[in-house]
């Protein structure tokens, strides 16, 4: 140990400079702020945030998840009463040729977003752009979106407006590499030329390092190393006018092929902000003689089972609240976050994220309206006509009691379909079909790579043979990390895309609709409550996004639980 | 010749056809749960996976005699590049593992073979057994936590470089990998070896040697090895593709993204293009190494040169 | 008088390392088949309250896992999944491969020539493929591994097997019972693969011992059969994620054992190779 | 005094096995002394006890001494000081002596380098070959064994043999794999050595023509004894020993055959302008011939001349790529496989070698089963019980493996079974090359017997003329692929027409000294 062995990892950060270790086989790939399908990694948004500051951006270093109007291009967005114009105001910010961010900036993103919306990564039926009927310059520093209808402003502005991100209109509004600068994106021809052009260069991800486009930054960094095996150092914009300065000269993304070897190296001492497998918590006191600390981060994240309610099996089972009732009951969560997860997991009650606190989470929620209580959870079943049989598994005996579709004689036999290549994912679904045994549910557990897990679980008819599954698991890593506002209208909404378990309900359709369309705060607290209560879904502990371990003599302060970073304001003593 | 390529050719049919089986299509793991039904048709129709299978095929076909291997999914990089940044560090990793074993193998199989079925083969027997029958993981962990972090002998980490002049200015820090790589073949060597040179010592010319006045260390040195080593090469040929398997886990344990971490990323992501291509670099390089293995051969034995057709 | 069987027999058992392979064997299925019917041990409900327990505490000898399943007790059920995926995958590749091998080495020509270029292509294409691309198609089972390492290493075996029918095609005892009228069926049958088994047993031996390998590389890959149902080298490679801390009762048992197995089929492997060796033979 | 290389009382045992007991015998300076005796009668572990070349496991007790040295008890060094240098060796089997992945060349300079130091030794090399008589010796220096033929081989066995101009030469049945016309050449090759440099040869053969031809004294092996020893006429001409007489007795001589060609019948066999091509090179190249009702005809050639070749195109196991083959008046060529099933019945065919033609998986009763179960003829166990009774099998022996049986025990299964379903046809393919000339001598026996009974037909390959002379009415010359000459047996061998039939049966050796060196002498 005491013995210098490798170069540049010293024991502690050099002055001024930070390196952060990449995800697991997380490389770098996509520089410029507008994505395209499959390049949208939050590891990808993280770095270009750094260059091209985006319009807004929200973070919950504060404690709670808020609008951090410091590191965005904007003042506060005014709302008209209406709710169907907003009005926005650009800061002095500086692009790097020296020319001022203006509304033309704005408005070239959203003439490339609109003309293109297909190929954006970012779009979805009846969002941005397709809400924004008309975009008005007020002047160079201000425009005004208007609405096809009033919206909540809060929803509004944390998952739509966040994504609008000023571009360098005027070094890159242009159709080759060496074409003229013009007003190419006003006309929807020119406007796919230039989006086309862009999405070519961004492709070509050795020339990143040296391509004046993505030189052009009004960020608080500069990319100084962009190598194609996903090693990115950023160093400190001198250009940068903004308030949100950087306090760190440098600040270097090294990628790892896996979290064993990524350890390795931390217990070495070369990265200075890494995480560890929740197995290897044990060596926490190791890595804190070696000068590190150990720290949760928390995500902005639900984790759950979603219940397949169009199966033809299982379906009219999971449509018994009394069943989703008793097996919520049946899951030992805290006893799953202790001995499982050794607390580096949150357990959740209800749709809107539990930890950090927000004004979002009703009080139902708060305090798990369905505790553990196998004996409770029993009782729910016999007394709606099921008999637990010789072999364990409990069987419908009084059809009437069961419910409509519930034939005599049916078991209750499930399949849940999870991910497979964890650990603690392994013991929480041998934890659930332990204690849902006890009750007399017979869970059939298969395990498939994460990506199949999806494939096998989409949203479905009955007829169709896709239907098959029952409940699927895919949360080893959260199941869905939320925009800032946690409204559920893609998840629980009736017939969302990413609605998997086809759940549908009146009141919740009505409740999303309001939290996403009035400025009623309490309307996110009402769908909070009646979700929690009406258990779309098992709702299981949420894992920490990571668990971080971070050199002592670097101050972070929180850490963001959207998942993002702020290393301008990181400081090393 | 032809026969090399019509394998490749079927390698190709039956990897094409058996990712299409992987349900969900690639559309859902490269997007993630949070796509959108419009995100998932533009990717589709981006990527043509909205086209009829057999017309798929044929524009890969198409492309792939072009020497085009397609682009990844989502690793925004051409395969043909990918594959060129990575194949070089594979194949330093398995190239140095494969001599090292070789060198240590022939001297163990040669003395195993002259002391066969006495204590001291029996002994020999014991170890390379266990090493062979040590997982590879277990064998690379071992070595990182007693000579990476418990000594800090060797760095825990394979070189960083990205060019092979790069990884091998970084010595030091093979170390650990190589002896990994080494320690999963070793024992397959010099178990092939040893039987190969106790087949080779009944032969009649090691008794015409003999005849001469040949002492036993000259007979082992100058016969028996050059005649025993034609079958080691032989199977070295057909050894690829396992040590590519290997190379997976010597790349995740050591920071080292090779073909194989490529590889298993792509198959997480279901990454066709890259899958596509790393399969079929690695079934065109087994081929050219048993091809290899055949001309090495043909160099060591003669009575396997003839004219290939 | 004593057949050919029981002097092979006696050959085998005069071969001290396969003698000591079979008794490992004998030992390993005792410990796995029968040891869980005198230590009784819970291995399907948790107790997460006796979740990683120290070896000795509250009477788990060699301590528990997270969900607080008795380890010992886990070896032996893990075992069994090991030793059963081992022999039937083995004993299926040989299969496989045997018949193949010895239809394609029998056949010759075009036939030969067709079969080949698939094994050919077959070990072209690598085995982390074919597993990968399985575990995503179906979900892992016993069956499904046994099906899989099963069919990714029969090849091997048709190789062998291959060579061993074309240079038996040609011995003058089945060209000879061709003469005299006999089918193709026959002569496979009744003259090649019995004139090979020593070849294809010897490397069922080993096949046994890789499939048992392949089980525990599949589980550090996290393709593994879905909890509770465990295997050996499902156990080690969890272990290795606490071996920092210096759990080594998570790490050694399971790594002995798959040694140990490893080992054993090899002894006897090399012991069946003697017995069945020819220049061992005659008088 | 004189004497070279002596054995006194050198006796070698492997465990239970007594290979050899009390052996002695003397070789003097250009003597050749030839060793004869049945199989496994200790000819070769005795002759390997010079060289101290036996495996670790033999126990050797008495002495062996080169001129006065006791050499049994050397050192290693010393020993290998003197292998190769003062006494070689050379071996039975000229195919697998030799390295296969070195050149000629680097073999005898290695066994040149090994004990001398000479400027050029290439030099040395190319003059060694030339001597053995190869031709372009430069050439086949750089050549590989694969590239040689047999006889070829066994001249770089001599060449390496003599490269250090040995006091000694132990040659182990040099000439056994080799044809008469190659194998006289070998033969004079030795002779010529013996007479320039004064080798002393100890000659192990089985072949009592190549002792008349070469050997000056014959000591005579039998199980593991001495049981006689004398010089060459003494031992051939007047032998005491029971054994020798009866080995000697055993050895078939050419021209004692008394059969006729009998009148031309309904051919059961006619092969009508065969060609096959291996390769590109004609195996078998235009031949012709039939065999009557009852008739054997005989095959002679030399080694590769495509006797077995054309023997086995007349049974379908190979395709000619030109002319007509008819059995029992049906042209093969047009018959399904079906058709072609009834016909077979009609065939037994004797492989050459007799150890690889039996399944060494299958019992004695189960292989001469076979052919009745796949015609599935009633009475299965009866026929096999009478089968082997014929071919003089005892009853005890019908569920041995073939392993456990001796060659000629393992012939007689051959033929048992090639008779089992009554053939009209048989054919033979050396059905006694791998066997000592006792057993051989019973074969034979056996064979006339039976075909004087069952009158079948037969094609009787073989490379041994004495042999084709006691069995065949008819006898075809082949030589490189056609046949040169075929006619009735008493004309073939008693008046050849073609130069090289009279060539063929001046090479082949008579087991009689002196009339051995008058055919040598008028062969000039
Ligand atoms: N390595 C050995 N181990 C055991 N027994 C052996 C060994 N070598 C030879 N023998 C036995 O010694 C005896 C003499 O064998 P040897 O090879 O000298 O016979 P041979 O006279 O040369 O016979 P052939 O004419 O068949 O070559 C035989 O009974 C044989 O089985
Ligand atoms: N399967 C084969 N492939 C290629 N060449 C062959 C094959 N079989 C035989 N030959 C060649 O055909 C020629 C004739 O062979 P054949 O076996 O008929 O000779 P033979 O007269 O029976 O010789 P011997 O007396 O040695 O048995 C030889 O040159 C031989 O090398
Ligand atoms: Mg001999
Ligand atoms: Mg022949
Ligand atoms: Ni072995």
């Amino acid at each position: 140990a005491g013995c210098s062995s490798e170069s540049g990892t010293g024991p502690s950060a050099q002055p001024g400079s930070v390196t952060f270790a990449l995800p697991p086989n997380a490389t770098p790939n996509w520089i410029m702020p507008l994505g395209i399908p499959g390049y949208l990694a939050s590891y990808n948004s993280s770095i270009y945030k750094l260059l091209f500051v985006p319009l807004y951006t929200y973070n919950g270093t504060s404690g709670t998840v808020a609008l951090d109007l410091k590191a965005g291009a904007a003042q506060q967005p005014q709302y008209s009463p209406d709710g169907k114009t907003v009005t926005v105001t650009l800061k002095d910010l500086t692009w790097a040729d020296g020319s001022k961010l203006t509304t033309r900036d704005v408005e070239f993103w959203y003439n490339l977003v609109r003309f293109n919306k297909t190929k954006w990564g970012g779009y979805s039926k009846g969002r941005l752009p397709d809400n924004i009927t008309e975009f008005k310059a007020v002047d160079d520093k201000t425009f005004q979106f208007v609405l096809d209808k009033p919206y909540s402003p809060d929803w509004f502005t944390a998952n739509q407006l966040i994504n609008v991100r000023p571009m360098p209109q005027k070094a890159w509004d242009k159709v080759s590499a060496d074409g003229p600068i013009g007003d190419h994106d006003r006309t929807e021809a020119g406007a796919q030329q230039v989006f086309d052009f862009l999405v070519a260069q961004a492709k070509d991800l050795p020339t990143y390092q040296s391509n004046p486009l993505w030189k052009a930054g009004n960020g608080p960094y500069s990319v100084q190393e962009f190598t194609t095996g996903g090693q990115v150092t950023l160093v400190k914009n001198p250009k940068y006018t903004g308030e949100d300065v950087s306090s760190l000269e440098k600040i270097s993304f090294k990628p790892f092929t896996s979290a064993d070897a990524e350890f390795n190296v931390l217990q070495t001492g070369g990265v200075d902000y890494g995480y560890i497998a929740s197995a290897n918590l044990n060596s926490r006191s190791s890595l804190e003689s070696k000068g590190y600390q150990v720290q949760p981060w928390k995500g902005w994240a639900i984790t759950y089972i979603p219940y397949n309610f169009n199966n033809p099996q299982a379906g009219a089972i999971f449509k018994q609240l009394y069943v989703r009732q008793a097996i919520q009951h049946a899951v030992d969560q805290d006893s799953i976050v202790k001995n499982i997860w050794r607390d580096m997991a949150v357990a959740g009650y209800g749709p809107v994220p539990q930890d950090p606190s927000s004004p979002y989470i009703s009080d139902t929620q708060k305090n798990n309206p369905y505790p553990f209580d196998i004996a409770k959870s029993k009782q729910l079943l016999e007394s709606h006509g099921w008999t637990i049989g010789g072999d364990g598994v409990a069987t419908c005996t009084n059809p009437a009691l069961c419910g409509p579709g519930i034939a005599s004689g049916t078991p209750l036999r499930l399949t849940l379909l999870a991910e497979s290549g964890s650990k603690e994912t392994d013991n929480m679904m041998a934890e659930l079909k332990s204690s849902l045994s006890k009750i007399g549910v017979a869970l059939e557990l298969k395990q498939a790579p994460l990506n199949t897990v999806l494939g096998n679980s989409k949203a479905c008819q009955p007829a169709q043979p896709e239907c098959s599954w029952q409940l699927s698991f895919f949360g080893t890593q959260g199941s869905w990390y939320f925009e800032a506002y946690p409204s559920g209208e893609r998840i629980f909404g009736t017939g969302a895309t990413s609605n998997l378990g086809s759940y549908t309900d009146p009141k919740a359709d009505e409740l999303i609709a309001a939290s996403t369309s009035t400025a009623d705060h309490d309307s996110m607290k009402s769908y909070s409550d009646f979700l929690a209560k009406d258990l779309p879904v098992i709702w299981l502990p949420n894992p920490v996004y990571q668990i971080s371990a971070i050199k002592k003599n670097v101050n972070i302060g929180n850490q963001d639980p959207l998942a993002a970073m702020q290393p301008q304001r990181w400081t090393v003593s | 010749m032809l026969q090399a390529v019509v394998v490749v050719w079927v390698v190709t049919i039956v990897v094409f056809f058996l990712l299409q089986q992987i349900p969900g299509g690639p559309a859902k793991g490269i997007l993630g749960v949070q796509a959108t039904e419009e995100q998932v048709r533009a990717f589709e129709q981006a990527q043509g996976l909205d086209q009829p299978l057999p017309v798929q095929y044929f524009h890969y076909l198409a492309r792939l005699l072009g020497g085009d291997l397609g682009e990844s999914y989502q690793l925004n990089q051409r395969v043909g590049d990918l594959v060129a940044a990575r194949l070089p560090k594979t194949l330093v990793l398995t190239g140095l593992s494969t001599l090292v074993a070789l060198v240590v193998a022939v001297p163990l199989g040669v003395w195993q073979a002259v002391k066969r079925n006495r204590p001291t083969d029996y002994a020999l027997s014991a170890v390379t057994l266990l090493l062979y029958s040590t997982p590879v993981f277990l064998v690379g962990f071992v070595l990182l936590i007693v000579f990476g972090i418990g000594t800090g002998w060797f760095p825990v980490q394979a070189p960083q470089a990205d060019t092979v002049a790069g990884i091998f200015a970084d010595s030091k820090a093979l170390v650990l990998p190589v002896l990994t790589g080494t320690a999963a073949v070793l024992a397959v060597f010099s178990r092939y070896l040893r039987s190969s040179v106790v087949d080779n010592l009944d032969e009649d010319y090691v008794r015409t040697a003999r005849a001469k006045g040949a002492s036993e260390r000259r007979i082992l040195a100058r016969h028996v090895l050059k005649n025993s080593l034609t079958s080691v090469v032989a199977m070295l040929g057909y050894y690829l593709p396992v040590m590519f398997g290997g190379a997976l886990v010597t790349e995740k344990l050591f920071n080292y993204p090779g073909m194989g971490l490529l590889f298993w990323n792509a198959a997480q992501t279901s990454d066709f293009p890259v899958l596509l291509g790393v399969v079929l670099i690695v079934s065109v390089a087994t081929v050219v190494g048993s091809l290899l293995a055949d001309v090495t051969q043909a160099l060591i034995d003669p009575r396997t040169r003839r004219v290939k057709t | 008088m004593s057949g050919p069987n029981t002097r092979r027999l006696k050959r085998f058992l005069r071969n001290k390392l396969a003698f000591v392979g079979f008794g490992l064997l004998v030992l390993l299925v005792l410990f796995c088949f029968v040891g869980p019917l005198f230590y009784k041990t819970e291995q399907v409900l948790t107790t997460l309250q006796d979740g990683r327990l120290a070896p000795g505490v509250n009477g788990h000898p060699l301590g528990t896992d997270d969900l607080g399943y008795d380890l010992l007790g886990r070896l032996m059920l893990a075992g069994q999944t090991s030793l059963v995926i081992g022999l039937a995958a083995g004993i299926l590749a040989t299969v496989i491969g045997m018949l193949w091998g010895a239809v394609a080495g029998y056949a010759g020509g075009w036939v030969d020539a067709v079969m080949m270029r698939i094994v050919d292509a077959g070990i072209a294409i690598p085995a982390l493929f074919l597993l990968v691309v399985a575990a995503a198609i179906t979900t892992p089972s016993v069956p499904m591994l046994i099906l899989v390492i099963g069919l990714v290493s029969w090849l091997v075996p048709a190789r062998l097997m291959r060579a061993e029918s074309v240079a038996l095609r040609g011995r003058a005892y089945v060209e000879s019972m061709r003469l005299m009228g006999g089918s193709s069926v026959r002569a496979i049958g009744k003259h090649i693969i019995p004139n090979a088994i020593g070849t294809v047993i010897v490397n069922a031996t080993f096949q046994i011992a890789d499939a048992v390998l392949l089980v525990a590389y599949v589980s550090f890959l996290g393709l593994g059969i879905p909890p509770p149902a465990a295997n050996w080298g499902g156990m080690l490679s969890d272990g290795l994620t606490y071996a920092h801390d210096g759990a080594w009762w998570l790490i050694l048992p399971p790594g002995l054992l798959i040694v140990m197995t490893v080992c054993a089929f090899n002894f006897i492997g090399d012991g069946l190779r003697d017995a069945f060796d020819v220049k061992f033979g005659g008088h | 005094m004189g004497d070279v290389l002596s054995f006194e009382d050198l006796s070698i045992t492997f465990g239970e096995v007594e290979a050899a007991r009390q052996v002695s015998f003397t070789v003097r300076k250009g003597e050749v002394v030839a060793v004869v005796g049945e199989s496994g009668s200790g000819k070769s572990v005795t002759a390997m006890s010079a060289l101290g070349l036996l495996p670790r496991k033999a126990e050797v007790t008495g002495t062996i001494r080169l001129e006065d040295r006791e050499i049994r008890t050397l050192p290693g060094k010393q020993l290998r000081a003197l292998r190769g240098n003062e006494i070689a060796m050379v071996f039975q089997e000229p195919m697998t002596a030799l390295s296969p992945v070195h050149t000629i060349g680097w073999q005898v300079a290695e066994a040149i380098k090994l004990h001398q130091d000479l400027p050029d030794v290439h030099k040395k090399v190319v003059e060694l070959l030339s001597t053995v008589g190869l031709d372009r010796p430069e050439e086949r220096a750089r050549q590989y064994p694969h590239e040689l033929s047999g006889g070829m081989r066994q001249r770089v066995m001599i060449a390496m043999a003599i490269s250090c101009d040995p006091k000694v030469i132990i040659a182990d049945e040099p000439t056994t794999a080799l044809d008469v016309t190659v194998q006289a050449e070998i033969l004079d090759l030795l002779r010529e050595l013996k007479n320039r440099l004064g080798t002393a040869i100890v000659l192990i053969t089985h072949s009592m023509g190549v002792v008349a031809d070469l050997a000056d004294r014959v000591v005579v092996m039998y199980r593991g004894d001495i049981v006689e020893q004398g010089s060459v006429d003494d031992v051939l001409l007047r032998p005491e020993h029971e054994y020798t007489r009866r080995l000697l007795k055993a050895v078939p001589r050419l021209g004692t055959g008394t059969r006729q060609a009998e009148a031309s019948q309904e051919p059961v066999l006619r092969v009508d302008g065969l060609t096959v091509l291996f390769a590109g090179h004609k195996a078998v190249d235009d031949v012709s011939f039939e065999i009557g009702q009852g008739e054997v005809l005989g095959l002679v050639g030399e080694s590769g001349s495509g006797k077995t070749t054309v023997g086995r195109c007349a049974v379908g196991l190979q395709k000619p790529v030109k002319g007509t083959i008819a059995l029992f008046g049906q042209d093969i060529a047009n018959l399904s496989a079906k058709k072609m099933r009834p016909l077979r019945a009609r065939i037994g065919m004797v492989f050459q070698d007799p150890a690889s033609s039996l399944d060494p998986r299958m019992t004695v009763a189960e292989c001469v089963a076979e052919p009745l179960i796949l015609h599935r003829a009633p009475k299965r166990n009866e026929r096999v019980a009478e089968l082997l009774d014929a071919v003089e099998l005892g009853e005890q022996l019908k569920d041995r493996y073939p392993h456990e049986l001796s060659g000629g025990q393992r012939q007689r299964v051959s033929i048992a079974r090639a008779l089992a379903l009554d053939p009209d046809l048989l054919i033979a393919d050396e059905p006694t090359s791998a066997l000592d000339v006792s057993v051989q001598a019973s074969i034979l026996e056996l064979f006339l017997d039976l075909q004087r009974r069952l009158k079948f037909s037969c094609l009787f390959i073989s490379h041994d003329l004495a042999v084709v002379d006691m069995l065949a009415n008819r006898v075809a010359v082949m030589y490189r692929g056609k046949i040169v000459e075929q006619g009735s047996r008493a004309d073939v061998f008693g008046a050849p027409q073609q130069d090289y039939t009279r060539r063929l049966l001046a090479a082949a050796p008579v087991p009689d000294p002196v009339e051995q060196r008058e055919r040598r002498v008028s062969r000039g």
